[in-house]
């Protein structure tokens, strides 16, 4: 069994600001961020409501198929992005999400990964880059979800 | 904690009360070892005769073709390499997709030693088919391998239509029967089967003892070598408490076997539960030909560890996929053998009850698991699609 | 049946009624699977790590460096296969006259799959020679395994010497200490030790659980192949019993090495008072470098099983050569090993001592041992020459 931390078990019990953003007003964007797919095992995917103004990310909310850990930090991503600039969350990494949760174990980092990774999509679609795929990434699949391979996890936990 | 609801007996199983008393006064007052040259060790000896026959006696075999062993794993282990050691000319192994890691693991293994392995694949009820057996089949092939039961559908392969097959082409005939045993009856006298292998703790034995059997005439050579304990066929001191809690077990298992329809009634009424409460769940396997204990289901749209989490919370105790493998991020081999539709196949549980469930607890189970597969749906980005 | 003396540790021992405690709720409370995805079963894991921690204190070594196995023969073949699989270019094994059949036997296996063994000769007091060592060492000795201390004697190896030489030929360094653990201080960490072998049931810990420690670093092959149990260098479903008690038996076992000297004047006692008192006896091996709880004596013109059976009547056991090796008719390869006289070698006889001997139970041994001795020397056809 793994070895959660409470505070992982606590928002995988009760996951904050689940589901879709439906409403917006005058000035403000919405966009997603998916990853992962069925086939997979794990998927999410990120709504985010902008402010256009001020570039401020108003609200965020998840959608999660998936382990524990992945609707815990899903969950646990939706609260470190609210209130945030889009730049300033272009900078969040996967470690600041599994740091809020108190850490993860060590196999299950690519569930932070993921909401990282959706993030990144989002906001890449509001900017209206183009994303690209995980092609370059050599070593061990791990999760084969997203292509992510043992030495691009190496790469970010540390 | 809530009073633990415990439907994971195929993982392992609570120790028979009676058992654990058998077992007792080998601990602290008769330690003896039965090797020993003096009343005090030797009378052991006596015991673990009886405890032989109760083991040879669940499976309609002999006192002498029962070894004893520490665990499943070593009984698949050491059989399938006796079977090679003794045809050493014969370098090909046939198995199954959806064998235990203890036969599946040790082929490749031998894989890379040299040995061409052929694993059969499954339909999606997770059956064999008998004309891929024996087209594999060759003058070459030292053993073939099927487990009598999976231990995630609970499917039972037609064994004895199998060894038939198998025996036309000489090779040696090795069953899993660590699902089976106490569950269905066995009679060696009448099988096919060469080697066999059981393990305690699936049926209310201690872990860390288990049983190989081995046809009378069929060469065997040793897995741990050492000293002359179980007549050369395994070296070691006898864990003589763990084999008098297996004879007890076996004794137990052979008594209930007369009632195992009460442990399936349950089950059906777990399964029929579920299945008229959840929309969008299925069965998982051969509805028909399946251990009366187990029932595997698919949630749609759900992911298994969450689903287990949530429901531990409740105190039940179920799983995905085998205790083995859910420490890996892979689902199971044995539900992807079966062609699953990915859908189902990231969201399937195992329920496995035994004689010790009672039927409050499987009406707390269906109390309690449409409230929680809802919640996660709702999570679930595929829900509304 | 009289109170029985147990004056057999060497071949097994009582479980301690702590380690008992210890061990009981495993069987029937907490009987889950550590491998679980559910509290019940996950919750053992906790309890799987303490024991390790325990039993890793009483090597001075790290728990990533303990593997739980089913025994002492087990591990000692683990070892070894390990050692070889994991350089397989070098096809020369190193080992001793006198170690235990789970070393010997498998050796001789060996042989016959090709691998050349060199069997160290022994002088009188038991000890092997350096220079021998050292000339048989190449480049293609991949394993050297001596015991730490006989189960027959009591010799102790100087194994930190042998140790520096074979290190510095490359070659991996297993000791089988199944009987040293408990008796001596050990410190892995200062130590030349590869792989070493201990057993439960030798340590009051019950059969059917043994360590293998394997220093970090050094190549592991699993000698059972299965789940991913053990970091994948054991499969098969945990002995959590098992585990728990060796853990607890090895806490005892570091405590009760600082009493230790209390085991040894209770032996001394014996071997003096039985030399004093019978004509015609020597101590086999070497007196100096011993086991504290062992005493070996060689009763001139009669026969060894003659012997235990009459000290039997008396409720007293004790053995002659291993417990593994009585079931024959052959005299101790052991004791043969030390060039004995023969009219020494079958009439020796092996005391063993643990923490729960008595002082008065050594005097009755004392009392009644002259008589048994006198009794068959006057049957004996020798005796008059
Ligand atoms: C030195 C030695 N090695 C190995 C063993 C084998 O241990 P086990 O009986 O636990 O397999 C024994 C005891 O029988 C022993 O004394
Ligand atoms: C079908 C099957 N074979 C083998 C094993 C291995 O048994 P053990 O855990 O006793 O080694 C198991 C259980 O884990 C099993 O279900
Ligand atoms: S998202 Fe948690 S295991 Fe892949
Ligand atoms: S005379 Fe009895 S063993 Fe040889």
């Amino acid at each position: 069994m793994w070895d959660y931390t409470d505070k992982v078990m606590e928002h995988f019990h009760n996951p904050r600001n689940q589901g879709k953003i439906t409403e917006k007003q005058e000035g403000e964007e919405i966009v997603t961020g998916q990853v992962g797919s069925i086939a997979c095992g794990d998927a999410l995917k990120l709504h985010l409501k902008i402010d256009e103004e001020t570039q401020t990310i108003k609200d965020a909310t998840f959608q999660t198929f998936g382990c524990a850990s992945a609707i815990a930090s899903s969950s646990a991503l939706t609260e470190l992005l609210k209130g945030r600039k889009v730049d300033e969350a272009m900078k969040l990494t996967n470690k600041e999400i599994a740091e809020s949760l108190g850490g993860l174990p060590e196999e299950k980092m690519h569930c932070s990964v993921m909401g990282q990774e959706a993030l990144e999509a989002a906001i890449y679609t509001y900017k209206g880059i183009p994303l690209d795929d995980h092609e370059e990434d050599e070593g061990n699949l791990i999760c084969r979800c997203f292509g992510i391979s043992d030495t691009k996890i190496k790469r970010i936990i540390r | 904690m809530t009073n633990t609801i415990y439907l994971d007996n195929n993982a392992t199983t609570k120790i028979d009360e009676d058992v654990l008393a058998a077992m007792l006064p080998y601990f602290t007052t008769y330690y003896g070892n039965p090797s020993s040259m003096h009343t005090f060790g030797g009378q052991i000896g006596k015991v673990v005769r009886q405890a032989r026959s109760q083991v040879a006696s669940l499976l309609g075999a002999e006192e002498s073709e029962i070894v004893f062993t520490s665990c499943g794993t070593e009984g698949d282990n050491a059989a399938i390499l006796a079977a090679l050691k003794a045809q050493p000319k014969k370098k090909h192994i046939i198995t199954t997709e959806v064998e235990h890691p203890a036969i599946l693991n040790l082929c490749r293994r031998l894989e890379r030693d040299g040995y061409t392995v052929t694993y059969l694949s499954v339909n999606s009820k997770g059956q064999i088919d008998f004309d891929e057996l024996e087209a594999s089949l060759t003058g070459n092939t030292a053993v073939v391998s099927v487990m009598y039961a999976n231990n995630e559908t609970g499917v039972i392969f037609p064994i004895e239509q199998i060894g038939q097959i198998v025996k036309e082409y000489g090779a040696l005939f090795h069953v899993d029967a660590v699902q089976a045993v106490g569950k269905i009856p066995l009679d060696m006298k009448t099988s096919t089967i060469d080697l066999l292998t059981l393990s305690g703790h699936k049926i209310h034995a201690p872990k860390g003892i288990g049983a190989l059997y081995v046809r009378k005439g069929v060469r065997f050579r040793p897995l741990l070598i050492g000293g002359h304990q179980e007549r050369g066929r395994r070296g070691g001191t006898e864990n003589v408490a763990g084999i008098v809690a297996l004879g007890k077990a076996a004794e137990l298992a052979q008594q209930h076997l007369g009632s195992i329809g009460r442990e399936k009634i349950l089950r059906d009424k777990l399964e029929q539960g579920i299945l008229a409460a959840i929309p969008n769940t299925a069965v998982n396997g051969d509805p028909d030909n399946r251990l009366p204990n187990t029932s595997n289901i698919g949630f749609k749209f759900i992911e298994g560890e969450a689903i287990l989490l949530s429901l531990d919370e409740y105190g039940i105790c179920a799983s995905s996929g085998s205790a083995c493998s859910s420490g890996s991020l892979e689902p199971s081999h044995v539900l992807r053998a079966l062609g699953l539709p990915y859908s189902v196949l990231h969201g399937s549980i195992r329920f496995s009850l035994s004689r010790y469930t009672t039927e409050t607890e499987i009406d707390r189970v269906l109390e309690v698991l449409p409230g929680v597969i809802d919640r996660l749906r709702e999570l679930s980005p595929f829900n509304s699609d």
